[in-house]
């Protein structure tokens, strides 16, 4: 493994402190303890978004902290949750009148470390999971996961809670996104996490593993590598059967590479992935493709498919200023 | 009580030395089935342990407990992270104002394990570090109720441990990470039940030492 | 090697149709030649710019076009310079009575091929060469190469030509950034290319090498692993060296990702970079972090330090609605 | 002159042939001082010329090497698109107009590698194609000063090219991507030298085989 680092400890810390210098128009970062948040005050009343989860996933989340998407982002260590003091301390620091909504990937760690600072919170606050990935059906015995459909949810929400939405109305929408939305991810390789220094899996120069979520952990099954055209059929066809979309229905589709996937790839599996559902009589009508939500260096993508009415297609459309996403300003 | 807050540090002391001496393959384990950050992420709570560990020694079980509840909370993140902070900070609340036995620590440390119980909505079974400290928790009860001595006990609650611990292999994972294994997460040890067991083999271990001790 | 493709002859075409699917707001993609364009008409007399060069650089070149940056890229396969006929068609497209502007990367072949569309087109026209790339002296054989502060380059002229600076002065203009940026890359592993299947150079688990063009072309030497701090010092010497900013100058510092590094990483070097030039008393006013000039899936990054003027700083500020870099819209 | 454009379509088929016989060899070259594009860019020339050979073959030479010079710029791409573009084109505009013996070819296949010359600002001894393409020119000028006999003056084309070919191995490259390398560059065989070698070596071949063949 060769990693562009100085030491393993402090990492993390050398980076935020980069990405808070490079977008200081924007952000700053916390310390003691550690949250990226937005510079700029908010309308006082506004729902204050809080995210956050294990770091190695950029620019999840911390890239989305800005104008019109959170208010401010918890990152904890590689692919570790970030712990309760981070989302309490973002929480008051970001809290103006409208309450807390957290906005968290349905992880085990992250779920209880936001519960723990939920708890301890004394203002009005909600939560809002995210559970995306299809790779496994609704009655997993976890729910489903977090994935890549999250950055989304908080697109969503955040415009909503930028125009004045209530808590129980970000509330509400982000549950209905999260519905509409279904995400499936493919590995062509392992990513290695920093303090291990090694792949997370091994994996044969000839095998994928399908139905990915986005730590190295391995899919839902262990496949020969085939044409992209199959992959994507394979993993589009696993959301299509979850989301049912009907003809004539609008979507936005979002490819999203690991981190080592070049993006004439990226690109090559949205041309197939919006044939698939124009076949379909999908229209889609908006479109994301890069590396959003990564796993530190692996190969391979991930497709969603999120299904948008007339609202949640103006929310996507509003105004945004973040490190990752900006258009309308 | 024989034991008292001022055997923290070298607690702490033998957690870190488990830990270290087993890092590769607990982490083997949870790079097997999990995402394989368990070792670093305990690791980080332990040093500020460490770090603490002269300021424990001081306090009394309700306050220490709390302490390293927190200490764990805020500096390990993670699942485990979560769950250990729920552990002693809910023994540190259902400690207060008891004089400590046998039978009262098993009660406090069975408040802790289902605290934790809550906080993971799990169960024994379902392959985590509940499947040792929920017989542990049991043994500990079982211990008081039978007034077994105490090196007895202790020798019980290692037995039990590490049984616990073997029989994770075998189990499907239905929380946490490995879940999403599903049939491929048999046949591994849970990372988190191997760090429990292994951290209480330790404490088990300078405890009973204490205990023969010449005072 | 496992990428995503079904055949390495359609490869580009597949992926470029998929792009122009998913920026169809902004750009279309002209086929027999392929050039991109953007798709909203531009002010009579504005210069047309046109870039181009091999693909695997993504989103380099095709990612630039639209309004406030180039009128159309060419495309050319991976890694392989386009070829006249591209060139001369997307000219001929996109001229608009100010004359034509091509902003060519400093390698033979696109050189040479830029040269024969520039010999057959019959309207004013002009040649910015990049070459931005210090790792050779000034005195090399064939000049210098033209690596990620090509971007620069082409976002300030972008905004001059959007403004309606005549050819001369984008001409101008675009020399003058030029001799203001000076770029350093180091790659930790090489690429792939698709057509090859295997990686183009070998290097060992401990070692990088630095000085490296966007190609998998070997650099100019191999060196043993080291520090984040150590490969930054001794990037950012070498374009201190070359730029000899003064005191109070201020900079746009760029850390690009070269295809496979996460943008943690990236982030600690722009923390790191940054760190070099304040010591030093350079004003890094600007930053730009990110994938914008790959070379496939290779492991590594550069650094770009581009001094900036009033002028140049009013004009990389100036709006921009691209594929990969949009503000201000 | 006893070669017509009717030959063409096996010239390229032969070309195709050496190109694909020696393809690893080559792509080797050009990843260790380039990168590793070459031999899949003039492929990419040769479809397209095998797909109007047809065509080729009922033109006259000034209008076949137009049209192969236009195809070699717009399918191949890179440094030896635009260089084999050129050749052609430059051949055919010196063919204007005059018959074709030994003398004229000569010259013509000379006004050829000075455009190229030109095209690439390059010069014998840079480590490139023209290593073996300007060698080949003086051989075939010399032929015709000599008034050799076509069967030789083939024979040493293709011992020139073999000769140039090799020269580069020990060159510093100055032109072209392995310019980079410096030094390093020394110790390869330049990849475009060693392709033009090999389609010089092959066309030589099948019109010395024209030649000997019964009418
Ligand atoms: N819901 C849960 N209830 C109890 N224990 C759990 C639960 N989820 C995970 N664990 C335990 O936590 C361990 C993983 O801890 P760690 O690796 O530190 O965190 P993470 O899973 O967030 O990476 C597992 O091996 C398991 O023993
Ligand atoms: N300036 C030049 N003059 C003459 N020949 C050149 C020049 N630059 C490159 N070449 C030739 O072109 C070959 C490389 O061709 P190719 O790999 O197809 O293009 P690219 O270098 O653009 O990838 C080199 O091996 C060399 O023989
Ligand atoms: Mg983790
Ligand atoms: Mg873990
Ligand atoms: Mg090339
Ligand atoms: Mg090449």
């Amino acid at each position: 493994m060769k990693k562009f680092i100085n030491s393993i400890d402090n990492l993390l810390d050398e980076s935020l402190s980069g990405f808070a210098k490079a977008h200081a128009d924007i952000i700053q970062l916390n310390t003691q303890p550690h949250f990226v948040r937005r510079n700029k005050p908010t309308a006082p009343g506004k729902v204050a978004l809080i995210s956050g989860g294990g770091s190695g996933h950029e620019p999840l989340h911390s890239g989305f902290v800005g104008s019109g998407m959170l208010d401010a982002a918890c990152p904890g260590q590689v692919f570790t949750s970030p712990t309760p003091d981070q989302m309490l301390a973002a929480a008051q620091a970001m809290e103006n009148g409208g309450g807390v909504l957290f906005i968290v990937k349905n992880y085990a760690g992250d779920v209880m470390n936001f519960e723990i600072a939920a708890e301890m919170l004394d203002c009005p606050h909600d939560t809002v999971l995210a559970c995306d990935d299809v790779a496994f059906p609704k009655t997993h015995s976890t729910g489903r996961r977090g994935v890549a459909g999250t950055l989304i949810v908080e697109k969503i929400i955040g415009a909503a809670a930028e125009s004045g939405a209530d808590l129980a109305a970000c509330k509400a929408l982000g549950d209905r996104v999260n519905i509409a939305t279904a995400s499936m991810g493919v590995a062509l390789t392992s990513c290695t996490v920093p303090a291990l220094g090694k792949p997370t899996f091994d994996i044969g120069e000839n095998e994928i593993e399908m139905g990915v979520g986005i730590h190295g952990e391995r899919g839902r099954e262990r496949l020969t590598m085939r044409s992209a055209t199959e992959i994507v059929d394979y993993l589009s066809g696993i959301i299509d059967d979850d989301l049912k979309p009907q003809k004539g229905q609008s979507a936005l589709l979002h490819i999203n590479g690991f981190g080592a996937t070049p993006l004439m790839e990226l690109h090559l599996i949205y041309e197939l992935a919006s044939r698939f559902w124009e076949k379909r009589g999908v229209n889609i009508c908006r479109s994301l493709v890069g590396n959003y939500t990564t796993s530190l260096d692996m190969a391979g993508c991930s497709i969603t498919l999120s299904l948008l009415d007339e609202e949640l297609l103006r929310l996507w459309d509003a105004p945004v200023h973040t490190a990752a996403l900006r258009w309308g300003c | 009580m024989q034991f008292a807050p001022a055997l923290l540090p070298s607690l702490i002391q033998v957690i870190d030395k488990t830990i270290e001496t087993n890092a590769e393959e607990v982490t083997a384990l949870d790079q097997a089935i999990g995402d394989g950050d368990h070792v670093t992420n305990l690791q980080r709570g332990i040093k500020a342990l460490i770090a603490q560990s002269g300021e424990l020694a001081t306090l009394d079980w309700v306050a220490a407990w709390q302490k390293i509840g927190m200490t764990m909370m805020t500096a390990v993140g993670g699942a485990s992270g979560s769950l250990y902070g729920t552990l002693f900070v809910a023994m540190s609340k259902a400690a207060r104002e008891r004089p400590l036995d046998l039978q009262v620590f098993a009660e406090i440390f069975t408040s802790g394990v289902d605290a934790v119980k809550q906080r993971g909505k799990a169960d024994a079974g379902e392959k985590t570090m509940l499947d040792v400290l929920i017989p542990v928790a049991a043994s500990l009860r079982q211990a008081a109720a039978d007034s077994v001595a105490l090196p007895v006990a202790l020798d019980n609650v290692a037995r039990t441990a590490i049984a616990g611990m073997e029989s994770t292999r075998d189990m499907l994972a239905t929380k946490g990470r490995a879940s999403f294994l599903e049939e491929r997460s048999r046949g591994h040890i849970d990372a988190g039940a191997k760090t429990s067991q292994l951290m209480i083999c330790a404490l088990v271990d300078v405890l009973a030492k204490h205990l023969t001790a010449p005072a």
